[in-house]
């Protein structure tokens, strides 16, 4: 049972929190202009590695905050977490070319 | 002015007044009660902004907490007003009677600024628990590290107890405890916390809403 | 066992009687049945249970009887069923198997569950502590006394009623005094400890992510006696550090009939008499590959069992341990072995032989010693499951041919013989090194280190690593050779698994189901791999091991279920009035976790008597409905219509203060996903309902959106569902009733449909809404949520001139469906679109909102897409069934394509006909159409109608 | 193949057991192949089999990076029926609970197919409304399917609590009678000795690691056994078809997430049918072993970590004593997860790729395991003829792109 680093409250269990799915993955400003293809690929399509995953989670019974965490799929070990808006200081190159 | 005698806590259909009047074993290890009729304002805005916080602190005498998950203010309702911390832009404002209407002067303080006061003072119900095993009951249901290491007076929670969200506050280290619960879980968690504290034996206690005014109860459907 | 019994149960498969094989929770075989009536427990290994007055205890698996079971004679039929068996019969022909099944269903299995519901009650606790320790042999309490000494919060946990672990079952010293005074010592300094928590009778049965470990605590049954306190406790520990001591488990030789009642492991076979003063047997023949068994033989031949002889595979002996056991007259047959047991429900006699000079064949002169118990010792297998749960990767020892941790994934250490240390004092050695360590860890480094104490470290000889006999000479074994005594599993069937092809260990446990039982093979699995690998040709840890798995030993159910069952199994809402409805007589829907009043029934009514007359009285009256469960969330910031046209389908740039408008959400995606009515308070202030259902979900979904996407819009929304009770007052005379109890103008022109205003009714601070779900004039009036009850009996004692009448969720339903509304989750299902459900009006075509791009896929834009319509069955007393499929043509049978399916159906009474709506494909140009709704019993025919059934001006909306 | 037979099992058994053949056999990589199915799962070796037995391609090989068997396939609660909500579904799970009832012989391999019956229950009108509308449909696409009221339910399953003040009454539940269990590692055995039979190569321990590509045009796989040509190349791995698939430069609308069962200790006959409940989360069913076999919903996060996290069993355990009271004794005797591939419509993909002559079947999700010889069998197809078979036309890839999905979490219940 994972123990999730929240940036505001720190350590707290498993259970405080909601998954919020793969991070970085932000909704095209101008939709539009995305044909059907690209707007699928923002929809639906997900990276789901083996390994380092950046992915969102919400303090849902805590401070209501959402934020990233990089976590391996793995073994399930969290690196760190990070709000929203910041990157993930170690693999911030591999993030821009997501983002 | 409106008809005080006709307002109803979250529990009042429980009888606790009359239970806690009846001969109960001194020897609880736990103690239960509600507090009804607590004024709750919920305040949205720039905890970073020293203006935010000053503005505040001009109504109430006290500035909110910039520290995550703590409590500024007096120990007790009674004693005025304190302010919770829930989330970098969120507090919650207990204390005073909550037909005082306590959040206007705040409105009017904070609204030339992005900030949102929201009188919440019937959304929640605050049970507080206290005796000897208080803090075992807590632990039947919720996954936080209460201990005095970890935990204590001054502090204030958002997390799980049981099935339901709650807001926890230690008042002190008797261990005496604050739970604020959403107004339609208030029935259920009651249950939830008389059946995880039978081992321990527990007693009812009205101290906490003599001291906040009167119960409800008088409605007859 | 003092008392004679020998055989405790019967095999699973064979049926062949089993007696008493260990002293502990690895027991394979003595299984039973554990008390009566509602608290009976199946399954329960008879050496674990404590004793205690008027146990009652019955053999499982067994019929009529333990000493007499028809089953046996499956032994006849054993050449016929080997591993897999089943696979390769029972298919002539194949659909007879559910004959056949019924059979082995009834064979198989094991005890019987209760068949009333369970009087006890369980508990959890949650529980952080610096370091947890697992066990509470010497390894354990000595590391638990260097990390209570320093300070930490440390927990120890043991299985056993008394902590001791090994040392319980032996006559041991630690410096200089006995083993057991030291024990009493360090649990009274433990004791001593504010920090330190002594958890006997609690096992830790699986260690999770992140140093999280559960643990099942039993309580004696006399303190569960009292009835408050639960008969079991789960606790969850979440551990900055972690130190397993679990100690090990020793494991037989196997030779042939090496299942009879009477064969035991020797270390069990000491404790039975040390710790529990019985002997296990009248003439004991020891039979081991490694010295401590000669210590058995020591401590039997002690207290005066017979002991025939003391039969060691290894060629040589040790010599000083020789020659106590010598000495006590017992015969040492050194580099010879049992090969065989006979008897039927006791050993009789064991044939033993001599082993060839290399110890490999069974070629030498051969013997039979009579003797009614057989002592076994095939050395110790670390108990390292939890270790292994943890992610720990496991080493093989070839000298000692176990399994021991290597390298460790998660905040964990081994102490003692769970970590390869068979010694005591190098188990109290390491105790201390790792309990301080691990303190250390979660940063205690205070606290002087004590000194350590000592015991006496025994030179020992080097077990032989040979874990089943050597066959004869010709290579032919003969008799079963068990490796899981549980599962009846032999070493023939887990060669001939091999010999199939199932040659994965993975494949091999499958096929032949070692280590699959009750035991999930704590004596047998390491044989299983051994015997698996000679097989292969390999090395055992090319084999590798099975998965470890929680639970490390059976955990109930209702520990893991706890206190959340019963009325607390889910939280049931409440609104504020719910104690008048009750006692009003309602009957209650559940709609998410609320209860909601679904219908009024006075007496003699049934229910479509009650909803009817509920129906007319909003339409002819004034009925009342408790709408305090809709979702309420405030929106405050000067960005707040931004916001909106952004979630919502329509537009909100001009919605005035003190109007309402109604609003659609899509998610990303085009699908409709909650609606809703959105009031204008004030300049930069809104206030939203959503569904009862969606509440919760609507606020996190819009937080979703504001925090990670739009972080830049200045809005901050805040839940006020519970802070205000809502009575919904409908029908020609609500205004009437309301105008009696209010100053607000509420006229129509003054308050138009669609208004909000400030207000207060009956002497209360209310927020008034005029918008109508059942297409007459409607009020819904909100107050704080304290005076809920107080709004609500005035509302009822001024409408009583009016007729007022209470109405449920039913009628609504049914008044909603006259004028066509639709219920997001009924009428929608996570497939249809605004423009399906025909409410292109409320979408806009300026603005980009969620959900919008997805409109204009290639199959959001089908012609044939089901979209929202009436029904009228062409009988109209007829009600369909919600959910009932449509056709478009009458087939005599199924197959029958479908075009649609019924999402709202009920008869009006206002109509004095019934009404339904439908998503039919292309529903829109079939009006007019008959369609067919093909039901189990009947055929019903109806006619596609617009949805709007009444007033569909809205004419009475307006009023 | 030596044909299992009683014949044969009285002549082994006098025997010793000695003279029985490998179940199939151990195959060593050739160079290459016609046809390269990686995974040895139920889904793999189904299309192998189907490939070689209705589409005379033999020249195949199942590539299983472990043993065959242990993935989805090994972990499964057994559970099949056809009772699906939409057309397209409801006509393929149907033709894989065909194929089930053939199985058997056609693989001389006993399945143990026990069409004990499979209910769902309602607590909620919402349910209600859901199960009438999903046995109207699923009796109109001709398959069985019947509501039954709160009496009949509680005659089929005596040990439900069927109060109507239970905090979630049960009010009525479906049940589809030719819907029940199968023996897990049954199909992946029997078809592994059936498609080896064939001639196709069954090869383990081998793990692809690269998928071999000649501009658009697939051509083969790099394993750890070295490389293998092929101009077809199938992959029906379940947790690991996201990540075999960027192997090729696609992406996915596949997330893997644990999925966790577990079953008690082994007792007397309890329950003599499948029940779940969606809204009382779990489904209970007894093995012919004698364990209760329990399930329910997948933990939230993605993860390919096969253990799972204890608070989804605490809940599952909540389900089963609400539902089941005298159960609360009973003991749980192992745990454990496994990972699944869970599409956001809860349909999967049978489908064509945009790399030539790459195939992927995948997306199952929690429900499979029913699905394995119709998958196979449709599968097979689109590799046999490039194209998809009109059974698997709607699970296409393409679906995500035009919208065209096949919700069934929807309006279904449990998708196992
Ligand atoms: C706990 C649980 C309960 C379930 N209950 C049910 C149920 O009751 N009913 C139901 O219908 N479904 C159920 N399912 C779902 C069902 O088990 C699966 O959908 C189904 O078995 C998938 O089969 P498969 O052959 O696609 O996958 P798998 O059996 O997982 O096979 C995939 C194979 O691919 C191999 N592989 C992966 N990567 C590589 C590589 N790079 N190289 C070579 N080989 C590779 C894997 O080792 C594996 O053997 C359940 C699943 C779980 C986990
Ligand atoms: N002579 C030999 O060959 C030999 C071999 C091994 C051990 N030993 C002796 O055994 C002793 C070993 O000491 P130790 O402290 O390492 O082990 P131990 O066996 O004395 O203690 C381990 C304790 O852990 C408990 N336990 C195991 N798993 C548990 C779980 N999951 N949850 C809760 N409790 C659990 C056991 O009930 C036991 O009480 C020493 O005296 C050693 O000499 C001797
Ligand atoms: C239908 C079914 C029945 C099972 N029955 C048992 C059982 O009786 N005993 C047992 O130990 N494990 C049983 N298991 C669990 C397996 O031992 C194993 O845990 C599971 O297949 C997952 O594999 P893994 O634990 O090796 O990862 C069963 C599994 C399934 C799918
Ligand atoms: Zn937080």
């Amino acid at each position: 049972m994972l123990l999730i680093p929240c940036p505001w409250c720190g350590l707290r269990d498993e259970v405080e929190f909601k998954y919020g799915g793969e991070a970085h993955n932000n909704r095209p400003l101008v939709p539009d202009v995305h044909d059907d293809t690209a707007w699928a690929a923002y929809l639906f399509m997900k990276k789901n590695p083996k390994g380092l995953h950046l992915e969102r989670w919400v303090h849902a019974a805590g401070c209501r905050r959402w934020f990233n965490v990089a976590r391996d799929t793995v073994s399930n070990r969290i690196d760190g977490s990070y709000k929203i808006g910041e990157k993930p200081p170690a693999i911030a190159a591999e993030t821009e070319e997501s983002a | 002015m409106p008809d005080r005698y006709r307002r109803q806590s979250p529990l009042a259909h429980l009888g606790l007044v009359a239970r806690a009047s009846e001969d109960q074993s001194a020897e609880a290890g736990v103690v239960m009660a509600e507090c009804p009729f607590c004024a709750q304002t919920g305040l949205r805005g720039d905890g970073s902004l020293a203006r935010f916080g000053n503005a505040v602190k001009t109504v109430l005498g006290i500035a909110p907490p910039t520290e995550p998950n703590t409590v500024t203010g007096p120990e007790d309702f009674a004693d005025g007003a304190r302010i919770l911390w829930l989330g970098p832009d969120e507090w919650l404002i207990v204390g005073g009677d909550v037909d005082a209407e306590p959040s206007g002067a705040l409105r009017l303080a904070l609204s030339d600024r992005h900030a949102a006061v929201v009188d919440v003072s019937d959304g929640r119900a605050v049970i507080a628990l206290s005796g000897p095993n208080a803090r075992d009951v807590l632990a039947k249901g919720c996954p936080l590290d209460l201990h005095p290491r970890a935990f204590g007076p001054g502090r204030c929670a958002q997390t799980v107890l049981a099935k339901a969200h709650v807001i926890l506050h230690q008042i002190d280290a008797s261990p005496s405890y604050e739970i604020y619960v959403h107004r339609s879980f208030a029935d259920y968690l009651w249950s939830w916390l008389e059946d995880a504290a039978g081992e321990f034996g527990v007693r009812i206690s009205n101290s906490r809403s003599d001291r906040n005014g009167l119960l409800g109860g008088r409605v007859t459907p | 066992m003092a008392i004679g019994v020998s055989v405790v149960g019967r095999s699973f498969k064979y049926h062949r009687p089993r007696g008493v094989f260990s002293a502990g929770v690895e027991e394979p075989i003595a299984l039973i049945q554990l008390g009566s009536g509602p608290q009976t427990q199946p399954n329960m290994p008879a050496t674990a249970v404590e004793l205690s007055d008027g146990l009652v205890a019955n053999s499982v698996h067994c019929w009529p009887n333990v000493n007499r079971d028809i089953g046996a004679l499956a032994q006849w039929l054993s050449p016929f069923m080997p591993a897999g068996f089943y696979y390769k019969t029972f298919m002539w022909p194949a659909r007879r198997w559910m004959v056949y099944e019924r059979y082995i269903r009834n064979a198989a299995g094991l005890g019987t569950a209760p068949t009333e519901a369970d009087p006890d009650i369980y508990d959890k606790m949650h529980v952080h502590c610096d370091v947890l320790v697992i066990g509470g042999g010497p390894a354990g309490l000595a590391a638990a006394l260097a990390a209570g000494r320093s300070g930490a919060r440390v927990i120890v946990a043991d299985q056993q009623p008394e902590f001791g672990g090994q040392l319980l079952g032996e006559r041991l010293e630690i410096d200089g005094g006995p083993a057991m005074a030291w024990v009493a010592a360090a649990l009274d300094e433990l004791a001593g400890m504010d920090e330190v928590g002594l958890l006997p009778r609690t096992t830790a049965f699986g260690y999770y992510d992140h140093n999280f470990v559960a643990l099942l605590e039993r309580r004696p049954i006399a303190a569960a006696e009292t009835g408050r306190l639960a008969r079991e406790c789960l606790w969850k520990v979440r551990a900055k550090q972690v130190v397993l001591a679990t100690g090990a488990i020793e494991r037989p030789l196997i030779f042939a009939n090496n299942d009879r009642p009477g064969v035991m492991l020797a270390n069990a076979a000491r404790t039975y008499v040390n710790r529990y003063a019985v002997a296990p047997g009248n003439t004991v023949v020891v039979f081991t590959n490694n010295d401590d068994a000669y210590r058995t033989a020591i401590v039997l031949a002690e207290v005066g069992v017979k002991v025939p002889a003391l039969v060691d595979v290894r060629a040589f002996a040790p010599g000083a341990l020789r020659e106590q056991v010598s000495a006590h007259g017992i015969e040492v047959l050194n580099g010879w072995s049992v090969i065989n047991a006979h008897g039927g429900r006791r050993v009789r006699m064991v044939d033993v032989v001599a082993l060839d000079e290399a110890g490999a064949a069974a070629s030498g002169s051969r013997r039979s010693i009579d003797c009614d118990t057989v002592a076994v010792s095939g050395g110790w297998n670390p108990a390292v499951h939890l270790f292994s749960q943890s992610g720990g990767k496991l080493r093989f020892d070839n000298a000692r041919a176990c399994f021991v941790p290597d390298v460790s994934v998660q905040s964990e250490r081994s102490a003692g013989s769970c970590a390869g240390i068979f010694n005591l004092d190098g188990c109290l050695e390491a105790g201390f090194e790792v309990g301080a360590a691990a303190a250390a860890d979660a940063g205690f480094t205070h606290g002087a280190r004590p000194k350590r104490p000592r015991a006496e470290a025994p030179e020992e000889q080097p077990m032989r690593p040979l874990l089943w006999v050597p066959p004869p000479s010709n290579g032919k074994r003969f008799g079963k050779h068990f490796v899981d005594l549980h599962n009846d599993v032999t070493i023939a069937d887990i060669e001939l698994a091999r010999h199939e092809g199932y040659e994965s260990v993975e494949l091999t446990k499958r096929y032949t189901t070692l280590g699959m039982g009750l035991d999930q093979g704590k004596t047998g699995n390491v044989h299983g791999l051994a015997v698996l690998a000679e097989a292969r040709g390999n090395p055992i840890p090319a084999v590798g091991t099975t998965t470890f798995r929680p639970p490390y030993t059976p955990v109930s159910f209702g520990a893991l279920a706890g206190r959340d069952v019963g009325d607390l199994y889910d939280p049931s809402r409440r609104t504020p009035m719910h104690r008048w409805h009750e006692q009003a007589g309602a009957v209650f829907e559940d709609v998410g976790q609320w209860k909601r009043p679904r219908y009024y029934p006075r007496s003699g009514e049934t229910m479509g008597d009650a909803v009817d007359r509920e129906c007319l009285a909003a339409r002819h009256a004034v009925g009342i409905l408790d709408a305090s469960t809709l979702g309420k969330i405030d929106i405050q910031g000067p960005d707040a219509a931004e916001f909106l046209n952004r979630v919502y389908t329509n537009a909100w740039d001009r919605l005035p203060v003190g109007r309402c408008r109604y609003g659609l959400m899509c998610t990303d995606d085009g699908m409709v996903f909650d609606d809703g009515v959105t009031a204008r308070l004030g300049d930069a202030h809104y206030l939203m309902s959503t569904t009862s259902g969606g509440a919760g979900r609507v606020l996190s979904w819009l937080e979703e959106w504001l925090q990670t996407e739009w972080p830049t819009l200045k809005v901050y929304l805040n839940s006020v569902t519970e802070s205000w009770a809502t009575a919904s007052v409908s029908g020609p005379l609500a205004r009437a009733l309301l105008a009696g109890l209010t100053k607000t103008d509420l006229s129509a022109d003054a308050f138009p449909h669609l208004g909000v205003r400030e207000a207060v009714v009956a002497h209360l601070p209310a927020r008034i809404f005029r918008v109508s779900f059942t297409g007459e004039v409607s009020f819904e009036i909100s107050v704080p949520a304290r005076y809920g009850m107080a709004l609500w009996t005035t509302l009822m004692e001024a409408g009583q001139a009016y007729g007022i009448t209470p109405f449920g969720t039913e009628a609504m339903h049914v008044l909603r469906a006259e004028k066509g509304y639709i219920i997001t989750g009924q009428d929608t299902d996570g497939s249809v679109t605004p423009i399906d459900l025909g409410m292109d009006w409320i979408v806009s075509k300026k603005k980009d909102f969620l959900g919008r791009r997805s409109l204009n896929r290639v199959d959001a834009m089908r012609p044939d897409r089901k979209q929202l319509v009436g029904l009228l069955t062409d009988d109209p007393s007829d009600v369909l069934p919600e959910g009932a499929q449509i056709v478009g043509e009458k087939l005599p049978q199924p197959p029958m394509p479908m075009i649609g399916h019924v999402t709202s159906s009920y008869y009006s009474a206002n109509l004095g006909r019934s009404i339904a709506l439908a998503l039919i494909k292309g529903g829109r140009d079939r009006i007019g159409k008959t369609v067919f709704a093909p039901l189990v019993d009947r055929t019903v025919s109806a006619v596609i109608v617009k949805p709007g059934f009444y007033d569909p001006e809205g004419a009475r909306l307006h009023a | 193949m030596t044909r299992y037979s009683v014949f044969s099992l009285v002549r082994n058994g006098l025997k010793g057991h000695r003279a029985w053949p490998r179940a199939w056999r151990r195959a060593e990589p050739r160079r290459s192949y016609q046809v390269i199915v990686i995974g040895g799962g139920g889904h793999g070796l189904a299309t192998a089999y189907y490939l070689a037995k209705e589409h005379g391609i033999t020249d195949v090989a199942v590539v299983e990076k472990s043993a065959i068997g242990l993935g989805n396939t090994g972990r499964n609660t057994t559970i099949i029926r056809s009772n699906y909500l939409w057309d397209e579904s409801a006509a393929l799970y149907e033709k894989s609970l065909k194929l089930f009832e053939g199985l058997t012989e056609d693989l001389n391999f006993n399945q143990m197919l026990s069409q004990r019956g499979v209910i769902n229950l309602a607590h909620t009108l919402h349910d209600l409304r859901d199960l009438e509308r999903r046995v109207n449909a699923i009796r109109l696409n001709g398959i069985d399917s019947e509501i039954l009221s709160v009496e009949q339910v509680k005659a089929m399953v005596p040990i439900l609590n069927t109060s109507p003040n239970a905090r979630y009454p049960v009010l009525g539940a479906s049940l589809q009678r030719r819907g029940g269990v199968s023996r897990h590692d049954a199909a992946a055995w029997g078809l592994a000795r059936a498609a080896s039979a064939r001639g196709v190569d069954i090869i383990e321990n081998c793990e692809v690691t690269a998928i071999l590509r000649d501009g658009d045009h697939v051509t083969g796989v790099e394993t750890t056994r070295g490389p293998i040509k092929a101009p077809k190349v199938a992959i029906a791995a379940a947790a690991h078809t996201s990540h075999l698939a960027s192997m090729a430069g696609l992406r996915l609308p596949i997330e893997t997430h644990p999925l966790q069962a577990l079953v008690s200790e082994p007792l007397k006959p309890l329950i003599d049918c499948v029940v779940m409940s969606n809204q009382v989360h779990v489904y209970l069913s007894q093995s012919d072993k004698g364990e209760l076999v329990i399930g329910a919903g997948i933990d939230p996060y993605v993860s390919y970590a096969s253990r799972g996290s204890l608070p989804v069993i605490e809940d599952q355990m909540q389900a089963l004593v609400h539902l089941y009271p005298v159960v609360s004794r009973l003991r749980m005797l192992r745990q454990w997860a496994g990972n699944v591939d869970v599409c956001p419509d809860a349909s999967p993909i049978i489908s064509l790729t945009p790399v030539r002559g790459l195939y992927i079947n995948g997306g199952w999700g929690t429900g499979g395991w029913k699905a394995t010889p119709g998958s196979g069998w449709v599968f097979a197809h689109t590799i046999a003829q490039d194209r998809p078979h009109p059974l698997n036309e709607p699970f296409s890839l393409e679906r995500f792109t035009t919208g065209a999905l096949i919700d069934e979490h929807g309006a279904a219940a449990v998708a196992h």
